[in-house]
């Protein structure tokens, strides 16, 4: 049996409704006590008698349907709503936004005119079930969200987290899900500039998929999801509608995977249980969609715009409706729907997740001129409604009305305050710090750093990245393996924007708070490294069970740490996304906020690259290095443990951080750049030298006394970078004046990375243990 | 040339202004070639090239001007999904297919000039090397080998893969020309090489400057 | 030696662009008449041993594991001489 | 309405790295009887009009000019009921 009859039958109407007339709103008031698989559509007995209240009579299987996917926690954001709020900007973060939160995307002034909007958004479970296709319509979700808003998108970047690089089930997820992704974006023309992957048996059932786009305009250009003007036109463009994901956002991703799907096999247990009928993706239709759109944004030919993405018809609709506000309402007729199959219901038009389509709201006088731009790209536009009066969304079949709602009500879903509670476990996990043996000095020094370069989270990642097109559009300055993605946005002025994606959650799963603060601080780094100053903020959060009480407790603890992070640092949440339910049976994800800085760079040809390329110049490190091992990637790799407590945060140290990279590579003198994360300053090192193809030289005393500690301490807040000698003295009183403790460690020399008085590694060998990784283990 | 699914048109245009020459746009839709002295095939993926790569865009109203034009003389340059439907319109030999690995590859590779002489090459120097972008999921070149035989000995092979192809591709090859020179066909990506700011080097140029200067010397253009 | 093909095929629920690409490419080329493109994949299987049950089995075994992707796919098989 | 299925292979004398990504799939799946695979495509037309010799005609002509490349693919043409 396939995942489709599965869906259907869980929406019921189908054939019962085909023998019986159409479940009309008439028929529906008739009939109270008709029977309706609220549960099946994953509604409670309370939510079901809250649509009833609503309503004033039980609704018709198309509003049901309706209420269902836009109630879902997919759509509804129910349990994480209240946590949210906190994330609404105040004061100074507010300066520089032009769109918050609640808009498809937030959108940041960036000077000269020019606005950028950037998102994240996950698209985990179907990247589980299918993982090339799931992938793949991961991207193209995000990017019309970004079109949405009235911008070009220019970029994209994914975030990746799979279970045990060599468990069975993740030669079949990973490889696929990067096929999906180099499928989609590729064939869109848009550069993937960066982003993570990483590996941990806590996602081997829940592999994370998150996908960021970028998105370029005017700031007159800004368009909102809003139906208005009586009278105007409803616009459906895009693919035709089939039966695509017909409930798959309401089912898949609002509950766990039922069974043990242990190893995660696909046909046994977990997932095929619960399998909807897969979206398949079609790049070419959405590259045509995104020209399409901005031809119809320059000739001025809309009134308002809103991407389908997840619940289809049901949610465009009632997004622009409601937006419109309480007069507002929409008509809107399903028989004019274009469907690929000519079988399916009110309800599963509505709920269709068939992607490649947007909606539009057109005044009558321009709608011929919009069909005309459409038919130039060859893509269907057909008028299904109008914007009405009387702040009813009304919608007909076949002669009859199906859904007669305040479109509000749908809109707004309800808001849960779930029971949260701090895991006792947390307490012992704080205590179980990483107390094993340290490796003491030289061979086993050196052994370590080699099994840490060499581990499938800190390999080089160029067997993923390789298969993205990193530079199409011509714009892109840096890209992976840098820090940041850097992207020029004005040929003529030099204007950029960088981003990173970070997340940590290990670090998380330790001290949700301080783990959220971490991968900000790391995201802000990663981006102050090409020389940006970091202006705003998404996320993207990746959790379990919000019926679990401890996954609550983690959630609150993430926002609240990234708001009180934000408010610190004096940057805004532009918006973000979130995904619960990540967990098989009863065992939850590591709690994995995913953070995303964007950062305004003032001139790309300033920027900064990680590499050692300047021989003889001065290896400098940046930041203080602590004793901070708890949830490290060596007490992981060389130990498999996690325990104690993640390193110190000082988001004011992170700023004068920055400030310092920002001011020393706008005056040229950093001949490099890299910030210490994972593996600490053994690994940036390596990075270092293997990016820019040069060796180096250096002591570690002024370090840490402790060589253990020098090498693999992830202390937050630090860089190395690289000084010409003459520049060293100016750059050591920036460094001084903007309060950054800056230490001479050695030189960028010869043809391998020394730690003297401890080791000597020849390049060659590093570049063979970092590169050989990814390959051995997929092909 | 802009066909549904190109991608690279905007940097093909931006190599061709960096060459000091003005870039016109064309349309798939449109017959008309507009009087321009040379064209440009942008990589990309048109229609999706979900049937095979160029294989569609081939049969656009625009090809139907262009290939009596380019048999004619016109010099055409195709670059990756240009290369593509050059093959695909016959105009050059071959056919491209899936990369030995089967995944795409997106890395900077080493190309030899062989060929010195055609109308998008002369401003190289036969033997030198260039460092330009590879980007392209269906690169590798297959042709019979009585065809392979030919463009070697007519000297119709331009470039090649140095040390040797990344994807497969027959005799390392990365670009051929026609007969006549005129009409060259590469999947590297040299206008993603006219800028250290955003390439890995500015050795791609050459290809702009080497047609911009034939028409500067010819008095024929600008 | 036997030889068995296995033609994998798009569920028909599944969304196809690639057989739509082809069916838009057909009629601008002037085959009106087409009316519906399905794109599949084929497969040419040579099997130690004689043409039978068994290698029949065996191929439908290889088909399921690895030649179709049963979320969205299903296939067929059958024998040429 | 006619339904004819259009196979598009590889000729033999063209490296098919597919086909052989796939073999070797099947040895490291315990299918070693397998010796040979090769990869094509498979397309289903629908074709207005009755199934005969007209709509077979008309099939090979969109193979010839659309669906193969004579340069390196070869095709075949069969009815379906
Ligand atoms: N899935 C991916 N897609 C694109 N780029 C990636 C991906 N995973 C990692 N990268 C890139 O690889 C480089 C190294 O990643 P990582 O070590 O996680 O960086 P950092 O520690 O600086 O955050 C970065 O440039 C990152 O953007
Ligand atoms: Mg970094």
């Amino acid at each position: 049996m396939d995942g489709l009859s599965e869906a259907r039958k869980g929406i019921a109407p189908r054939g019962a409704l085909e023998a019986r007339n159409t479940d009309t709103v008439e028929f529906a008031a008739a009939t109270p006590e008709a029977e309706q698989p609220f549960k099946e559509l994953g509604l409670t007995e309370d939510e079901y008698a809250k649509i009833r209240q609503i309503l004033g009579r039980r609704p018709t299987a198309a509003e049901l349907a309706l209420y269902s996917v836009m109630w879902s926690e997919h759509c509804s954001y129910k349990s994480s709503k209240v946590h949210l709020r906190n994330l609404a900007p105040r004061g100074a973060q507010t300066d520089k936004l032009l769109a918050g939160i609640g808009a498809n995307a937030g959108v940041v002034d960036i000077g000269q005119g020019y606005a950028v909007t950037f998102k994240i958004e996950s698209h985990n479970h179907p990247s589980f079930v299918e993982p090339h296709q799931g992938a793949a319509t991961g991207v193209g979700g995000i990017v019309r969200d970004i079109l949405a808003m009235g911008a070009r998108p220019v970029a994209v970047m994914d975030a990746l987290r799979f279970g045990p690089a060599d468990a069975h089930d993740t030669a079949r997820v990973l490889p696929g899900v990067v096929s999906g992704i180099s499928f989609y974006g590729n064939c869109l023309g848009l550069p993937n500039i960066g982003g993570e992957l990483s590996f941990d048996p806590c996602y081997a059932g829940n592999p994370l998929v998150n996908a960021l786009c970028v998105g370029v305009m005017r700031h007159a250009d800004l368009k909102a999801a809003v139906a208005s003007g009586l009278g105007n036109k409803v616009v459906l463009f895009g693919s035709r509608t089939g039966p695509d994901g017909v409930g798959g956002a309401s089912v898949l991703a609002s509950s766990t995977f039922a069974g043990d799907a242990e190893d995660g096999s696909v046909g046994s247990g977990g997932a095929a249980a619960k399998r909807p009928s897969v979206q398949v993706g079609d790049p070419f239709m959405e590259k045509l969609l995104i020209e399409c759109c901005l031809e119809l944004f320059a000739g001025d030919l809309v009134e308002g715009i809103q991407d389908l993405g997840a619940a289809g018809v049901a949610c465009a609709t009632t997004e622009l409706a409601a937006g419109g506000g309480a007069q507002v309402g929409m008509r809107v007729d399903l028989d004019l729907v274009p469907l690929r199959d000519p079988s399916l219901t009110p309800a599963e038009i509505l709920m269709s997740e068939s992607q490649e389509r947007m909606m539009a709201i057109v005044t009558p006088g321009k709608a011929g001129e919009f069909a005309a731009v459409c038919a130039k790209w060859d893509v269907e536009a057909t008028v299904i409604g109008e914007v009405t009066g009387d702040g009813v969304l009304t919608m007909t079949w076949r002669g009859g009305t199906v859904v007669s709602i305040p479109p509000e009500t749908a809109a707004d879903g309800p808001v849960y305050s779930r029971p949260l509670a701090r895991p006792a476990a947390q307490d012992e996990l704080a205590a179980d710090g990483p107390a094993m043996p340290r490796p003491g000095d030289g061979a086993p020094l050196r052994q370590a750093l080699l099994a840490l370069l060499g581990s499938a989270d800190l390999a080089d990642k160029a067997w993923v990245t390789q298969q993205y097109d990193a530079i199409v559009r011509g714009n892109t300055v840096l890209a992976m393996p840098e820090d940041g993605g850097l992207l020029r946005v004005d040929e003529d002025t030099h204007l950029g924007i960088a981003l990173a994606t970070d997340g940590n959650g290990r670090y998380c799963r330790l001290d949700p708070y301080l783990g959220t603060q971490l991968a900000l601080a790391e995201a802000y780094r990663n981006v102050a490294m090409t020389g940006a100053r970091p202006m705003a903020v998404t996320n993207c959060l990746n959790f379990g069970s919000p019926e679990d009480p401890g996954v609550m407790w983690q959630l609150a603890e993430a926002v609240r740490g990234l708001a009180d992070g934000c408010a610190t640092l004096g940057i805004p949440v532009t918006g973000g996304n979130v995904s619960l339910y990540n967990q098989t049976g009863q065992m939850a994800i590591h709690p994995t906020p995913v953070i995303g800085v964007l950062g305004v760079h003032d001139d790309v040809r300033r920027r900064v690259s990680a590499g050692f390329g300047a021989n003889e110049a001065t290896i400098i490190v940046l930041g203080e290095t602590r004793d901070e091992l708890g949830g490290s990637a060596w007490a992981h790799v060389a130990h498999g443990h996690l325990g104690g407590i993640p390193p110190a945060v000082d988001l004011a140290a992170e700023q004068r951080l920055a400030g310092l990279i920002a001011v020393a590579a706008a005056a040229g003198l950093l001949a490099s750049a890299h910030d210490l994360s994972d593996g600490g300053l053994a690994i940036a090192l390596a990075e270092s030298c293997l990016r820019g193809g040069n060796g180096c030289s250096i002591d570690l005393d002024d370090v840490s006394p402790q060589a253990f500690t020098a090498l693999f301490s992830e202390s937050a807040g630090r860089a190395v970078v690289t000084v010409r000698p003459e520049q060293a003295a100016e750059f050591a009183a920036l460094a001084h004046s903007h309060g950054v403790p800056a230490a001479a460690i050695g030189t960028v020399t010869g043809d391998s990375l020394q730690v003297n008085g401890q080791f000597d590694i020849p390049l060659d060998e590093l570049a063979a243990v970092w590169q050989g990784t990814l390959p051995a283990l997929f092909g | 040339m802009t066909f549904p699914g190109s991608l690279d048109d905007q940097d093909a245009a931006r190599a061709v202004r960096y060459a000091g020459a003005e870039p016109v746009a064309l349309w798939h839709a449109d017959r008309d070639l507009r009087g321009v002295d040379a064209v440009i095939l942008p990589g990309g993926f048109s229609y999706g090239d979900y049937l095979r790569c160029g294989a569609i865009a081939r049969f656009s109203p625009v090809m139907g001007s262009l290939v009596p034009a380019a048999r004619a003389g016109l010099p055409v340059l195709g670059i990756c999904n240009g290369f593509q439907i050059l093959c695909e319109a016959h105009l050059l030999p071959g056919a491209l297919t899936r990369n030995a690995a089967l995944r795409f590859i997106h890395r900077d590779v080493r190309l030899d000039v062989v060929n010195a002489g055609t109308a998008w090459t002369s401003g190289y120097a036969a033997g030198q090397s260039l460092t330009v972008p590879l980007k392209s999921g269906e690169g590798a070149y297959a042709a019979s080998p009585e065809t392979l035989d030919e463009l070697e000995r007519t000297g119709r092979v331009v470039v090649r893969y140095a040390p040797a192809a990344p994807n497969g591709s027959a005799r390392d090859i990365a670009g051929i020309c026609s007969a006549e020179g005129n009409i060259v066909g590469l999947m590297p990506h040299p206008e993603h090489a006219i800028d250290p700011l955003t390439g890995p080097s500015a050795d791609g140029l050459g290809f702009f400057t080497s047609i911009v200067s034939a028409f500067a010397g010819a008095g024929a253009a600008r | 030696m036997a030889r068995v093909i296995v033609d994998v095929m798009l569920k028909s629920e599944i969304h196809d662009p690639q057989g739509e690409a082809v069916l838009s490419a057909s009629h601008r080329l002037g085959f009106g008449n087409v009316t519906g493109v399905r794109q599949g994949k084929r497969f040419e299987l040579d099997i130690d041993g004689p043409a039978g049950d068994a290698a029949l089995a065996r191929a439908e075994e290889l088909a399921r594991e690895l030649l179709a992707n049963p979320v969205i796919e299903e296939f067929s098989l059958s024998f040429v001489e």
